[in-house]
This record gives C-alpha cells, structure tokens and sequence, in this order.
C-alpha cells in the first residue's frame, strides 16, 4: 500500500486557519445559540436552572425534537414535508378512535396507526417521485387533505371534534409506560419523551454519517440525478425518507395521545412549520444536501428553552412570535456566514 | 469470445424527438470501442441506455451474451459497467471519500449493523486519486471545492476502481486541456491494456484515434458507420465526421481570412 | 437559582403569608382571540388593583397548555388560574401543581372536573350552558331555524356551544364553518348559507366579528333572519343599538380573569373560599337593546 | 429584410398535433377546472347561477384573486412570499389604528400603511438578494414577525385585539368609495373589489407578457444567472416583485378594513398557503420561469366558487379542507401533464 | 488610436482562492485577441471582469480610454460590451426570440407606456439566427427544446447582433463539433472584418491560431506570456500551452500504447 507523496504547497490558495477547520460542522451556528438562549436565560430568570425548569423546557423540546429530526433527514434528502404536523394529530386520532369507538387494544391500535402513518409518508414520496413535482406541493395537498380527513371522520364517527378516553383502553398501561411514563430524578419528573428525543436524534446522527444509507441521504440531496446515475436507489431513498418522517409524527402523535389522553381535530396545524424552522435553525440547508441531525435536535432544543424562558421571564406572550421570526432570520444569516466560511477552506 | 456487450439495431425516442434510430456495435475485452458524433448526434443517448440511466425503446442489448434491459443505473453497475458521465456525476456538496465511494460504500459488520467503514473509505480515495496524479491535501473536503479538471479525475479514479469489466466514458476530455487531456487518454490505453472493455465518447478525432480500436461513427441519432481502426485513418475519420467536402471548404476559408 | 434544589420549597408556598403573590393564568385560548383578550385584560386589572404580579398565557394546543401549567409549577408561582376545555390532557399537570401546594383555580370550561382534580373553586361556566342560554333566547324570539357559525374548524368549546344552542333551541339547527382569518369569506358564507336555505330565521355567530360579518351578509342577501352572538365588542354595541343584531350572549369573562386573582389573593391572606368550593357563575348575562346603553361604554376600554 | 428560407423537414421529429399547440398556454388547465367547477354546481345548486349567488361566489374570489395575482408574479419570478397573507391585516391595522387611534384622514392613513407594505415587500426582496437565503425562509421569518407585531402593537396601542372605527374617521366617504362600495347590476349589489379583481389581473397580464418588465420576470425565475449576464436588472427585478406583492396585500387590507370597519390582529394568518394555491393551480410553476396571472386569477375564481358552490350545496364543510388537497394535486397533474406534452412540441 | 479595452495588471480573488493575478493585455478594434489557458487557469474570470459580472481586486480595466469598473453586466452592455457565457446564459423556459432580446426589448412607444414589440422581436430574431445558418421553424418556441450546438448560436447571434464594439465569446468551440466550431469561427473571423474587438477564450490552440492577432497564455490565475501572431507559430503555441517537454513525452507514450 503506497502512501501518497507529500502535498506540494499550492501557491493559489491562502493558508486555511484553524477556526475555519472548526466552523465546517452545520450545527455549529445552532450550538452556540443554544448556549446563548442557556446563558441568557439562566441568568434573567432564577427558576430557568432550577430541576422543575429544565425538565419544563426539555419536555417542551422533546416532541418537537423528534419531528425536527424526521424533518432535517427529510430536508437533507432534498424534500419538504409540510404535512409533518398534522400527521402527528392524524396518527393519534387513529389511535383514540380505535381504541375508544372501535374498542381495540391500544397496541394494536397503535400498530393500525403506524401503518397509516407509513402508507401516507410512503404515499407522498411515491407521488413526489413518480410525477417529479415538487415535494412542497405534493404534500401541501396531503397536508390539506389530512386536515379534512381529521375534521370530517371525527365527527362523523363521534359527533365531536374531539376524542379522548384512552387511559381506560385495553393495553394503556404498559404502552403509556412507553410512550408517557415520567422518569424521577432527584425528586423531578421528566417525561419519558426526552428519552425518545435523544434516542431519535442518536440513531438518526448514527445513520446519516455513519451508514452508507446516511451517504446516500446527502447524495440524493445534493444532486439526485448524480446519485442515481452512480448507483444510488434514488426512488427508494427518497421514499424511506418520508416515511421515515411519517414515522417521527406517529412517535409524536402516540406520545401526545397517550400522555393527554384526548386529541383535538384541529390539532398539530402550524406545526409543520416549526419544525421546519427547528431543522434550519439547525443547520439543514432548506434545498438539500447539507446538514446534521444533532442540529435539528439542538434547533429544538432553542426553541423549546425561548419559548418556555419566555414564560419564565414574565414577558409578554404577545411578542412570542416576533421573537420567533427575529431568532430564524437571526440564526439562518449566522449558518450562512458560517457556511459560505466553510466552503472556502478550499484545497 | 463473446463480446462484453453486444448492441444491435438499438433506439430510443423523447417523446416526439429520436434520438438514436438503429445503432449497432460491439464491445470486447482489451479494445476501446469510440463513439464519435457531433453535438446531439445520440452519442449520450446510446451510453446512457449501456449505463441503464435510460431504457431502449427497440432492437436488443446483449451483456455477456444475455440479452438484457437495465431499469436503474444500479443494475448495470452490477454487471460489471462502470460509467464517467459528461455532466460528472458528483455530488458538489460531499466530500470527495464519499462521493467516490458513492452506491458502493465500504462497510465494517458489527453484527447486522453495517457502518461506513471510513478510515478505509479515505485511504482507498487518496491512494485511487495518486495513482491518476492528482494529489488531494484532504480527501474531506467537498467536491464542489475542486476545479473541474479534478473533478473529471474523481470520477474516472471511481469508474477504474469499481469498473469491473466494461468502462464508458463520455466525453472525458472536452473540457480539458491539452496536458490534462493526454493524461486521461493515457488511463484509457491503461484500462484497455488491463483487458477492460473501453467506451470512449468524443467529438474530437484527435483524442479518440491514438487509443480506439473501432469507430462507431453518428450523425444526427443514425450510424454512419462502423470502422476498425485498420480500415480507416485519422484523416479520414475527421473528414468522414465533418463531412469531408464542407470542412475543406471552412479550412480555405478560414485560412484565406487569415492572411 | 439554586434554591431550586432545597425540597422543602415545594410545601414552603402557600404558607408565606406575606410578600409578593404571582399569579400565572393559563388559558386555551389562540393569541388575538378577541373573548381571552377580555379575560386577560381583567386578569391585569386584577393585578393592578391587589398589587398581584399576574402573567397571562395560553396555547390553544392542550398538550401545549399542560406544558405551561408544568412551567407555572416549576416556578412555583402563588397561584395558578386554568381554563380547562380539555380535562384529560390538563388534569395531570393541575394535579401535579396541587400536589406542589399551589392553589388552582379553574375558569371557563371544565367546571365538572374542577373539584376532582383539587381546584379550590371554577369561575365562569361552560360553553353548554352559555349555549343553551342563546338557544333558548332565540326560542323565545319565536324563531325556527337556527345557523350556527363556527369560525375556527376543530375547536371544542365553540363546537360546545353550538352543541348548546341546539339543545336550548327546540327548532332545527345546522351549523356553518367560516374561516375567521378571512373576512371575505366569512361574509360570502353565511350570506350563501342564508340564500340557500331563506327558511333560516336566525344566525347565531360565536364570535363578536363574526357577528358583523353575519348581519351584512343577512342583509346583501335579503333574508329576514336575526343575528345573536357571543361576546361583545364596539361594533356588536352598535348594532344592538341600531337593531342589526338581537342580543349578545355575554359571558361577563372579565370576571373569569379579575376573580380568580382576587380569590387567589384572599386564600392566601385570609385562606378565604368562595361559597364553600362551589362554582362562581360570571353569566350568561343577555346584552340587548334595553340594556345595552350601559354596557356599551365598558366594552369600548375593552372590559366587557 | 430578407425572409427566412422555408424550413427543411427534421426528419427526427415527429409531426407536432394540432392539441399540442392549443396546450401550450399555462392557464388551459385552470380554465378546465373552473368551467367544470362551473358546470357541476350549476346544475347541482339552485343558488349558484342566480345573481346574488353569483355575487357571492365573485366576491369571495376577488381579494383572493388580487392575492393570487400578486403572488404569482413573484413566483414566476422564482421566488415565495410566505408573509402575503398576515400583511394583508397588518396593512389594514395600521391604516386602522392611524385613522380611528391616531385619527389622521383615512387618505392618509392609506399612504401610510401603503408606505408601510412597500417597505416590509422591499426588505424581504432586499434579504433574500443580499443573503442568497431561499425565499421560503425569509419570508417565514416576516410572517413570524408580522404575525408578532400584528398583536402585540395592537393591543399596545388599544388594549384589545380588534380595531374598528374607520367609518367614522375623516375621508371614509372618498376611500370607501373606491375600495368598498357596492355597484349595482339588475338589481343585484356586486362588491367593488371584483372590479379590482379584474383590473389587477389584466394589468398584471399585460405587464407580463407586453413589456420588457414582464419578459425579466420570467427570465429572473427561469435563470436568474443568466438573466443577470445578459443585462437584466436581477436585484431591482426581484425586490420590484416583492414590492408588488406587498402592494396587493396593500390593496387587499385596505378593502377588507374599509368594507368592514373593523380589523382583527391575528387576520390573514394561513391565507398565504391559499394564494399559493391558487397560483400553483392557475398554472404557475413552483420553481418560477412559467406561469400566467390570468391563471392565478382563475385558479382564485375556482376556489371560490367551489367554497361558495359547497355552502350552497349544503355540505358538510368538514370535508372543504380535504376537496381542496385533492383539487390541488389533481389540478397540478393536470398542469404538469399539460406542460409536458407542451414541452414536447419541439423544434 | 486608443485600445477599445486595455487591461493592467488586473487582479481578483475568490475567497481565498487567487483566481488572477496581474494579468495585462489590450483589444484593439478589428483584431482579436485569443486568451488560451488550461482548465482553471483563469480565463473565464478574466472575462468575467470585462463583461461586469465580477469586479476586479487590484490593476486597472480601461475601456475606450477611461478607467472604469463595471457593477453589473448592464453597464459593461452599455459600453458596447457584449458576451457569450461558457455556461451560455440562455433561460431555457422562454421562447427563443424573448432571450434574444432579453434585456435590451424592442419596444413600441404608446405614450409613457412601453409595449413590447413581438412582431419585431421574432422577425429579426429569426433573421438573425438565419444569418447564422440557424433556421428555425418557430422562434416562438422554448430555447430549451434546442440542441446545445442550437443554443450557442442563439447565444452567438445575440451578442453579434447588439454587440456595438466588443465580442467576448468564452469556450465558444467547446461543446461543438468539427463543423460547428468551424462555422463558429468564421462568425468570429466576420465580425472581426467588421471592425469589431474580438476576445475568444479557448484552451484548443488550433481553433485560436487560425482567427487570432494576439495571444494571452494563462496559467493558474498568472500570465504566461503575450504574444502577437508574428511571433508565434502553431506549434510553439501549442507546446507553450502544454508546457512542451511534457507534451512530448505524452504523444511518444500515447503512439508507443497504440502499436
Ligand atoms: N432527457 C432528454 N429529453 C428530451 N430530449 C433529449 C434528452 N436528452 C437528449 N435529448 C435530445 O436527444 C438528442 C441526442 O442527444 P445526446 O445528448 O444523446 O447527444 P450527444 O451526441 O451526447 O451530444 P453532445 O455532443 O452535445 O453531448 C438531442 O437532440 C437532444 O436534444
Ligand atoms: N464563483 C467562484 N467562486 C470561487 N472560486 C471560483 C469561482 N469561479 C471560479 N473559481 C475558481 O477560480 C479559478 C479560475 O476559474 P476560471 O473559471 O476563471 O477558469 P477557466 O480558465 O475559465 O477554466 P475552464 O477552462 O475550466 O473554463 C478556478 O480555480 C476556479 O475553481
Ligand atoms: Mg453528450
Ligand atoms: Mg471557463
């Protein structure tokens, strides 16, 4: 095995530095917002750090994190999915009705609810690979159609908007441990669905840069018809990837209906568009290609720390929104600058 | 032998436009088969069906001896057809390990789990890279990052590397200099001389005649012939491409402006 | 801080009888919901008054709302005022903030629930009833058929109270879903509604845009059919004046926001209950011509 | 001048049909679609030919059909506005809250707001051209914002969430005139807005396809790169349609606050998925370079009538949200079909 | 008579890549002068600057005498500047006669309003393109339903036809055939006759040396030498370009493999 003779000094390019080595991870930008929102927080605000706060702000991070994550390989892969979040209501209004109307067992509804969820992920991906249109509108349609479809079988098949009645279903107990259990530290509780968050964010990390199906995330991101024309099962890939998001909203959608209890037609409307905001936030790149699975995580995790940092700072919620939408232009300008760095630590 | 692939009377149409209409040619082991046309006479076309990007639409395709119709790139990867594309086939956002092992990743088992087994992936691209004279300081650093002479590299380094019986190559040296253009003419004569079968697409007799073996000539989607390379020589293999009386006529003329 | 991690803070709140009260107050309502916009408004006037810090959110999503509650319990506020238009989802974490020694009160929906889950008391009542009031109202005008406009799909309480009208009403009743985001259509609706069926003789809108939206869309499209609405707001006053609209259903939800912190505040002085834990009732009270000169200057600073 | 030489037979080409040349215009699909919408709830409804249904129907369509206009200029030109629904109540806030607050002449007060809309649609333009960020997430970001300020500044500035009053302010006679009265057609009272409606359509088609600004449109979307090489002004182009978005979303606040007297903060939020709709199905090309304003204008005049044409038909509107996904997704496998065979017609 | 450009030790970086480094030359009227170079050498930045699409770092552009600096491609239109892009620069979704005229539209007066004039548009377009040997059947159709050979005439034609003093044509061979780069080059031959400033970037010495009176040699991003066609033969310029020994060696190993 010979090893490559030593670099001859290439007069064209300046000395790469050492912060533009450090700079080239997406998440980058995402970390140190959310150290600043940390440290911002934690000094104007004194039950921020205490355990009954954290556990606040995880817990509010975590649903959100995990569809940030289904998203941010989604948005990698290329795709949009903005029926994401009323999946998440779609797949546990499936759940209640079957194990409330229908008298299922609750695991068995969940499993019924699961392969709705995959069968409409894989439904918007065949479609988007099928017809080549473009992922926001193929599933701006199932996103308007879910939306119908929660309202309108509800009512039809209980009269209200509204289910609940889960926690007295067959099986509730051992699948709520799952899903809605509390887990006690040092005298605090913290939902189960952190673990679910970080458990999530850690397989999908492991599989986007450590697996040759993660390779062929970014590859069909990056440049589909390259990644097809080298081998690359671009359709299949694609289509996994919705469903894997569709199956990020069924974990949310079970955690919801579980731990709540009860499900509202109209819920998870809105939603869709902050965890796309999670994933940007995070470093995904919204057009393909480039991003990381632990930002997406981290991007949540800002989110989740603002928004309940807000209320423990006693501002005004009437702001909250403004806020929103300064930290997103705020954090993709900062991304970018760190990118466009990153891409000129060039040979 | 039977040749590696046998291509008889193949077409293929998009939509209402026909692009390859009737071609016929073979591949052997050891022998660059060069395929010459001008601009949209097919030439992409008729590889991209070899490469199974596109399906042919009539006549027959043999890999090997077996008939055969490619419904994905993967599939023709498989048997043995490794492909340099003319729009490159990179992914300018990965780095250049992972676009050169892209579709073929080399894993370490660890039970049923296969992960990426990277520091293999790198050492692999470095040393595939040096071997065609292009030293990469970091083998990390997306592919966007590299000229487009280097980029070429990167993708016929690959095409060698898992190019198991047949190597096509579309237009490799068009948007290459001189120098750069004899050192990827010089790989081609190598892979013939290690017994591959050779595709070389070109619109430039000057590089495909010194390592052809036959000229498979198009115009306009329809063969205009099919040579041995004892059969005809380089002057009128450029004559024959251009259409012998017109490029007579464009060099006076254009040597009569000159003066 | 770090006294976050003393345990005994838990039980230490409601003992300190002294210093600062801080009030958090929850509710279920969107942001720029025109009726929690009142109630928040009565909260703070509340606070003002009693010298009580109040902070006011809400999230219409109910997990969301639990997650506030679990934020107030975190902070250990003084107090906690919840409306609870989803029991399930809200009843752990009201629960939990019992258990942490913090006194809740609920506020609009949820009144049957209220003492299970150890609420000192519930002020307001439930959309049903509020429902059944407009429907009876309406009843009484002498009308038949009955258009119940919601405006936000999927919402529950106001899907309850058209549940309500229907039972107050002994005709018949359909409802009819607007999108409140856009005037437009709200008008076009209604107004498409009241064409197709002439039969319809009263509408019955949730909400007090809505209201002015329905009576020019009753009147572009000649129907001879009456509006009523729920809430009340400048222009609701002006057209109960000129006769455009029969009544308003006004739930007083001031009181759903000033109340509580003043019971909050009083527990925690004097440990004063309201009526023994039973509910405070802040309405229906019926805005209608007769009465409506007097309420309408209130509704203008944005109290009623 | 001499003429070109009759045209040698290609002999690759198979001849052209005559269908593929009538298919060529974006809009034949929209046009399909309304007169099947047409027909169908014609003969459906009783209601739905007669003129006050036929006001109704125009009337919805209109300000969405102004929208829609707006909207889809800027998407020709390659680009998104995410903020167009929420600046239609911002505009009409702080033309509300000047006139009846401030009380300034409602004349005024619309220059003002107007003023207003032409600089949030520039700073969006601005961002995006100065950033190179997708549109998508800038203008996310303004909604966000807006949304925000909508409320916040409103209930700072009046203490609820509504703003009515600007009948009674100076100028309301003029300006209600021109945006909110009533014209008269035998007998049946037909909104003024539809005349907008119209006007706003025809000046946008002409522009688009009579003048050079038209032609960069289109070049702007289908390459901006090279529109940019040949001399086309990309940064004034792209801000310019911005601007002219935010304009209609200008027009459309001003009618809504004129005709209705009153404004609530958090109007508008969600219409933005509607006008991108209706563009997407007026024939509009999500990825720019292809569409018509004719187009949109239809795919609005769809939209209201099959939201009208569901009321009159007395069905449940449950089931609006999920017809709409449908229609969306048949109306762009139409138009992509169309398109295709459009492309076909080659040389 | 002053030079209608004259370039002095001009300069630009990308980020921390040295595209061009104190690079000089002239365009006189009625000449043209050639810039060769390998790939990533620096020739399309050079013209880059001079078309206004990029500004230069360091040095000085001159363009009828006056130091100037364009901000964007419109102004160095305006100075008479006109350029055929390597990457073609034609927006692929619109008919042929609107990128034709795109940014410099006929207009018919009609008041202050300024209407487009089609009938104008496509008759000259489609005159225009006659010219060039290009015969459409229908200018109203997409440019993207055009071959690539097609649309570099299109592309051509466009900047023949508005192209007051300067022709700036980047790699215009490139993609082409034998016979198209021929007709290509005796449009360049043309518009030189017509007292035209030419600049063609090439890195084919033989499309250059035929057409040239000047030639600039690049090499990573610095000037090799300028040369005026008297001093220079084919072959030099050839063997400068490749860097002669290397060249040598290359063609001996490639006829050695071929025997
Ligand atoms: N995907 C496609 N859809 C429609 N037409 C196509 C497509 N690809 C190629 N064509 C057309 O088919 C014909 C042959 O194209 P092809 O790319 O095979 O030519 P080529 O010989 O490779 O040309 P070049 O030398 O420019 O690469 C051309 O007329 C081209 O416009
Ligand atoms: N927009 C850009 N950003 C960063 N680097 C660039 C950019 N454009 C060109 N470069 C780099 O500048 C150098 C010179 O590029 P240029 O395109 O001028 O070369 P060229 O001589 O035209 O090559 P070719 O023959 O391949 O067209 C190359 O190293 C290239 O990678
Ligand atoms: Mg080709
Ligand atoms: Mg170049």
């Amino acid at each position: 095995m010979t090893v490559a003779p030593p670099t001859p000094v290439d007069e064209r390019v300046a000395a790469p530095r050492l912060l533009d080595r450090l700079v080239v991870r997406p998440e980058i930008g995402a970390l140190l917002g959310a150290i600043v929102v940390f440290v911002f927080f934690s000094l104007v605000t004194d039950q921020f750090l205490s355990p009954g706060g954290v556990s606040t702000w995880l817990d509010d991070a975590s649903t959100l994190g995990i569809m940030a994550v289904g998203v941010s390989l989604l948005m990698i892969g290329g795709e949009f999915d903005l029926s994401a979040g009323v999946m998440t209501a779609s797949t546990a209004l499936v759940t209640a009705i079957l194990a409330t109307e229908a008298g299922w067992n609750v695991w068995v509804a969940l499993g019924a609810s699961l392969v709705f969820a995959l069968l409409v992920g894989g439904f918007n991906g065949w479609l988007v690979m099928r017809t080549g249109l473009p992922s926001f509108i193929v599933t701006l349609g199932t996103f308007l159609a879910l939306q119908g479809l929660n309202l309108g079988v509800t009512r039809l098949l209980t009269g209200t908007v509204q289910v609940s009645g889960v926690r007295a279903a067959d099986g509730y107990e051992s699948a709520g441990m799952l899903f809605a259990s509390t887990i006690e530290i040092g005298g605090t509780e913290f939902q189960v669905s952190i673990l679910w968050w970080i458990l999530v964010a850690a397989v999908a990390a492991l599989v986007l840069v450590r697996t040759p199906f993660g390779n062929w995330i970014f590859a069909v991101g990056g440049s589909a018809v390259s990644a097809r024309a080298v081998g690359v099962p671009l359709v299949r890939t694609k289509i996994l990837l919705f469903m894997t998001t569709a199956f990020a909203g069924w974990i949310v959608g079970s955690i919801n209906i579980l731990r709540f209890d009860s499900v509202q037609a109209n819920q998870g409307i809105g939603q869709e568009l902050q965890f796309i905001i999670a994933a940007v936030v995070g470093g995904c790149l919204l057009t393909g290609g480039f991003g990381s699975a632990i930002g997406a995580a981290i991007g949540a995790l800002i989110f989740g720390m603002a928004r309940q940092g807000i209320v423990f700072a006693g501002w005004d919620n009437d702001w909250f929104m403004l806020f929103l939408g300064v930290m997103l232009l705020a954090a993709v300008l900062v991304n970018n600058t760190f990118r466009r760095r990153a891409e000129r630590v060039r040979r | 032998m039977t040749p590696l692939i046998e291509v008889t009377g193949i077409g293929k149409s998009y939509g209402s436009v026909h692009a390859l209409r009737d071609v016929s040619t073979v591949v052997n082991a050891g022998e660059v088969t060069c395929v010459l046309g001008d601009n949209g006479a097919g030439k992409s076309t008729l590889i991209k069906i070899l490469a199974g990007v596109h399906q042919h639409d009539s006549g027959e395709l043999r890999v090997g001896g077996e008939p055969v119709r490619f419904s994905s790139p993967r599939d023709a990867l498989e048997a043995g057809i490794a492909t340099v594309y003319q729009d490159l086939a990179v992914v300018p956002l990965m780095s250049v390990w992972r676009n050169f092992f892209l579709g073929s990743e080399p894993t370490i088992g660890f039970g049923p789990v296969k992960l990426l087994d990277r520091r293999k992936g790198k050492r692999v691209t470095k040393q595939a890279l040096a071997e065609l004279g292009i030293d990469l300081r970091d083998v990390e650093q997306p592919v966007g990052t590299l000229s487009g002479g280097e980029r070429q590299c990167v993708a016929i380094a690959r095409a060698v590397h898992f190019g198991a019986k047949v190597l096509i190559l579309d237009e490799p040296t068009a948007a290459l200099g001189v120098k750069q253009a004899g050192i990827v003419l010089r790989h081609v004569a190598q892979a013939r001389d290690r017994g591959l079968g050779v595709v070389l697409i070109t619109h430039n007799p000057h590089h495909a005649y010194p390592v052809g073996d036959r000229f498979l000539l198009l115009k306009r989607g329809a063969p205009l012939g099919t040579y041995e390379k004892s059969e005809i020589d380089l002057g009128e293999l450029t004559s024959q491409m251009a259409g012998g009386a017109e490029l007579a006529a464009l060099e006076h003329e254009l040597r009569s402006v000159e003066t | 801080g770090p006294e976050g991690e003393e345990p005994a803070a838990q039980e230490g709140q409601n003992q300190q009888a002294q210093g600062d009260l801080t009030v958090s107050v929850i509710s279920h309502g969107t942001a720029g919901d025109a009726f929690w916009n009142v109630v928040k408004n009565g909260a703070e006037a509340a606070g003002r008054d009693l010298g009580v810090q109040v902070e006011y959110t809400a999230d219409g999503d109910p997990g969301a709302q639990a997650r506030l509650i679990d934020n107030a319990v975190a902070q250990r506020v003084g107090g906690l005022v919840v409306s609870m238009a989803n029991p399930d989802a809200l009843g752990p974490s009201i629960q939990r903030a019992v258990q942490a020694g913090i006194p809740v009160i609920t506020i609009n929906s949820g009144e049957d629930r209220s003492a299970e889950f150890g609420a000192l008391t519930h002020v307001g009542q439930n959309e049903t009833v509020a429902g059944e009031q407009a429907g009876a109202a309406f009843a009484d005008a002498g009308k038949r058929k009955m258009l119940c406009v919601i405006h936000e799909a999927g919402n529950i309480g106001l899907n309850q109270r058209c549940d309500g009208a229907r039972e107050g009403f002994s005709g018949q009743v359909s409802n009819l879903q607007v999108d409140i985001s856009n005037p437009t259509d709200v008008e076009s609706r209604i107004r498409g509604a009241v064409q197709t069926d002439p039969s319809i003789d009263a509408v019955l809108t949730l909400n007090s845009q809505v209201a002015a939206r329905a009576a020019s869309a009753i009147e572009a499209a000649n129907s001879n059919a009456e509006v009523a609405t729920f809430d009340l707001n400048a222009d609701v006053v002006s057209a109960i004046k000129s006769g455009e609209v029969l009544f308003a259903v006004d739930q007083q939800q001031y009181l759903q926001g000033y109340l509580p912190v003043q019971f909050l505040k009083l527990y925690r002085d004097n440990a004063n209950v309201v009526g023994g834990g039973r509910p405070v009732l802040t309405g229906p009270d019926l805005v209608e011509r007769d009465n409506v000169d007097r309420i309408g200057q209130y509704v203008e600073r944005g109290t009623r």
